[in-house]
């Protein structure tokens, strides 16, 4: 069903955690559809210092959010607004077609997340102005 | 790498000695039953032994049991058999909200077809209420079908109080007791059932075979059209060795039902028991006392199902659960919903249902191991966090 | 005493290697394909393996293979469901007088339910009229199912042509490919059909278990409604054993075909040649070319074909007859009436079908033992005293 | 299926073939339905003192036909016409429901021998004064 990268990142999911000083902290998903989705985010010089996840979900949405977290740590945030949600499942070698809304959930964690630290810091991300996660994403 | 298989009301491993029985019929009695030679005589005396067999397990005339390619195909036939035969006598037919898809969906397409069915609500313990049936009937109402055992939670409904209130009011009686059958002691006078369905592969016999025990009597369309098997009910070339097979197991398991129970029930309580002294937030679901001897179903607060069994299989155990993850649709189990479950929790719903291969060190194993994954899912769960917070 | 079986068309033992290649499928490899554990998993991939090769042998794609539990399922499902869910296109079928019973009972039913058949006739040999098909087309014909070789009297219709007709009107076609398959190299694209139904013990693999093509695009409703199984269209836990041995079938005969082809020709014409010349009297029904490689079906006259079976049953031998007594009805065989013979003609038939175990020695037997029995039920019946008398 | 009484007497049936001076032969069934049943009898001083049968037909009509000539063999014809169908079944050790019309043909073959015998010696039998086999018994 789930490929070996899925299975891996699944058992041992990359950045697990929260950051207590995080400067953007988005949410995606509802319990009532079976997956959340919180993203912590560590930014310096525009730069993801840090980045950390926890998730309520099923192995996929767990194993998408450790891919996400690995894909953006390092990354600036003009690079991290070019990461879909296409590039995490390819990075998991696919996923199943019932799973890839998984898949979507992360790249909205993530720019929930730049937003919060948008609003907070006051630097503007032009790409999330109108950025709205869509809550019952897969329903 | 252990090898614990806790999903026995999903399938059961086919006994060696059942298999045994089947074999001759495959390479060397594979006479086709409707044959006046040796061969043919041979296969139609195993299918009538098997027959008799069946129908003296379940209190029945052999007359009286028809053998199907299992449990879906049985309830298809009850039901749809019983509604396009006796739609001159009305349209209406009751079931539960907690069937088997097998009943469910088969009531959802004869209503796209003129039919009109009531579901059934059930308590928080997946009971339906007697009062409730009463006060569905109406003078359309040509059949009511209600599940004996539930498969995931385990309930055992009072089929024999059902059984009266559809004879007092001359409606047919249909229960899928796919999941009682090999549990229960079944008689189908004592339980008043018209139609019974049963599948093998749920009391160690094989898969495609099942048998659908029709009272003398009912008027009931054929399903399947075509040669004169199963008493003209029933067409296609029998599967004796499966036929065979089915009734092997059944003997097996109505022979050592007694310690079947006993050593199932053990299992059971010490599970329950350990997984609600090890790990917190956690729900037994289904009926405290009237369920079926290996079924164990709890909500496990704050994760999702999918992520634990997948866990779960790393460690060796085999479980399931009625997360909508496992299945690919969008709602968790329609059981637990039914059952007043929200969401939320019924995403985290687990079944390890217990069989007679299992062990008390198994037992132990799982309640360990579900313990340590539970708390690992957990801490990485925003849910669990806010509890925490919370405290 | 001798063990000659020449009733392969009834039901074919199932080979020693098909056997072993189920066998794990029961005790070990059990687990549901619906579970995401391991051993869901590995059953998961016994049948999604099964389903490649299947499909790979008819040259149709994965997705279009359904397994059910035989071909009279398959015939059901094919033609109900095409009839319910085409309804509002036309409600008009056409099929043969020579159709098995599990399509042309099937076809019956639909007729006390608001559709029309049209049953094409055949002429002496067994063989439709492509230009009575292309009569019987209206703007309402929805489908057309023909039996693709007949199992009786072993003849193989001109399904290539009849697809071409199909296309040409836009027309759904089913062909009952049950006696075709293991015998007759398949291509479904070549074919031109969009439905073909299949049974693995016509081809040495285990009853109970079958499969239906239905070609993407094909507008088709489920037919047991439950689980979602056979991607949503077919319910019920699949029967894994029994679809790898089908599998496993197919790949054997069609590894095989050539041989096994050349072989039962060369039995088939000795064994026919051998009756026509130690028995008068005797017609040789069906097609003298277009027939299929295992079949001999022969008309004996003034015997009458039950007597003849227990007869041959005696010395050993089993086959099979289209006299009425033998299937406690009161008209012969529909196949041999539709092909003109008179009643008291086909009351006196013998179906003897060959198969890979049988072998010239057998075939020598037969005709021995044959020409004695004929001799001796002649030797009581007034109606050879009459012919007699006549010389 | 069979009884092993019916499989014996089909297999070594007793009295077949033709009695050429016969004093009564009564043939009934037709080709059509898939059985005749032909029987030859002799008569002496009210006793059937031979009879021979020819069948066309199933198994158990051949073993009818033997059991129905055993039963009336050295009878008097009163005797004979007590013998009704379920005396050559239940004689058999009885016969399949789809083939009990055997041994009513059987009853029928010899009620139109003597039949036969009536109308040419002028012996009168009260009882067959109405008898007419139903050709189609079964149809
Ligand atoms: C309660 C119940 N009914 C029906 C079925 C269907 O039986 P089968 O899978 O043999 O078709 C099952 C199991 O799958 C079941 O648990
Ligand atoms: C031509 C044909 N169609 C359909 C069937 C039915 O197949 P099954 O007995 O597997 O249901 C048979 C054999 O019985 C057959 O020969």
């Amino acid at each position: 069903m789930y490929s070996e990268k899925v299975m891996e990142h699944f058992t041992n999911p990359r950045n697990v955690g929260e950051i207590e000083d995080a400067d953007g902290v988005g949410e995606v998903g509802n319990a009532k559809c079976g997956d959340i989705m919180k993203m912590y985010l560590k930014i310096e010089n525009n730069i993801i210092v840090d980045v950390k996840f926890k998730t309520f979900g099923c192995g996929s949405a767990i194993a998408s959010s450790s891919m996400a977290t690995e894909l953006i740590k390092g990354k600036s945030i003009e690079e991290v607004l070019k990461i879909t949600n296409k590039a995490v499942a390819e990075a998991l070698d696919g996923l199943p077609p019932v799973k890839m809304h998984c898949s979507v959930l992360a790249e909205e964690a993530i720019k929930s997340a730049l937003k919060d630290y948008s609003e907070k810091s006051g630097v503007e991300i032009e790409e999330l102005k109108d950025f709205e996660p869509k809550e019952d994403h897969h329903h | 790498m252990r090898d614990v298989y806790m999903d026995n009301a999903a399938t059961t491993p086919v006994k060696k000695e059942i298999v045994e029985s089947m074999i001759p019929y495959f390479t060397e009695n594979y006479g086709n039953p409707s044959s006046i030679y040796r061969r043919g005589r041979d296969s139609k005396k195993a299918i009538d032994e098997s027959r008799d067999l069946v129908a003296k397990i379940l209190g029945a005339s052999s007359r009286e049991i028809y053998f199907t390619s299992g449990g879906s195909e049985s309830d298809n036939w009850a039901i749809k058999g019983v509604a396009l035969g006796n739609k001159n006598k009305g349209n209406h037919i009751i079931t539960t909200k907690i069937e088997h898809h097998a009943v469910l969906h088969t009531c959802q397409y004869l209503e796209r077809n003129g039919f009109e069915v009531t579901y059934l609500d059930v308590d928080e313990y997946g009971m339906i209420s007697l009062d409730d049936l009463k006060k569905a009937i109406n003078k359309n109402t040509i059949l009511i079908s209600i599940i004996y055992a539930n498969n995931e939670v385990g309930t055992i409904q009072p089929i024999k109080e059902i059984g009266k209130i559809a004879k007092d009011n001359d409606i047919y009686f249909h229960t899928d007791a796919v999941q009682a059958v090999g549990n229960i002691e079944i008689d189908v006078d004592e339980l008043g059932v018209d139609l019974l369905s049963l599948s093998a592969h749920k009391f160690y016999g094989p898969k495609g075979v099942g048998a659908l025990y029709i009272r003398k009597g009912v008027k009931l369309n054929p399903y399947i059209h075509g040669g004169a098997q199963e008493r003209n009910r029933r067409a296609g070339t029998e599967n004796i060795a499966a036929i065979v097979g089915l009734a092997k197991a059944l003997e097996l398991a109505y022979n050592n039902l007694e310690s079947h129970n006993e050593n199932l029930i053990y299992l059971r309580n010490k599970l329950i028991k350990g997984i609600m002294n090890e790990i917190s937030y956690v729900k037994l679901n289904g009926h405290p006392e009237k369920r079926l001897p290996g079924n164990v179903n709890v909500s496990i607060e704050f994760i999702e199902g999918e992520a634990l069994l997948l866990s779960l299989d790393m460690v060796g155990i085999a479980a399931s659960s009625g997360s909508a993850c496992t299945s690919g649709s969008l709602d968790p189990s329609h059981v637990l919903l039914a059952m007043g479950l929200p969401h939320e929790i019924a995403h985290g719903s687990l079944r390890l249902s217990l069989g007679d291969f299992n062990t008390e060190e198994e037992v132990d194993y799982v309640i360990e191991n579900l313990a340590k994954i539970v708390q690992r899912l957990r801490d990485m769960s925003p849910l669990y966090e806010r509890v925490k917070e919370d405290k």
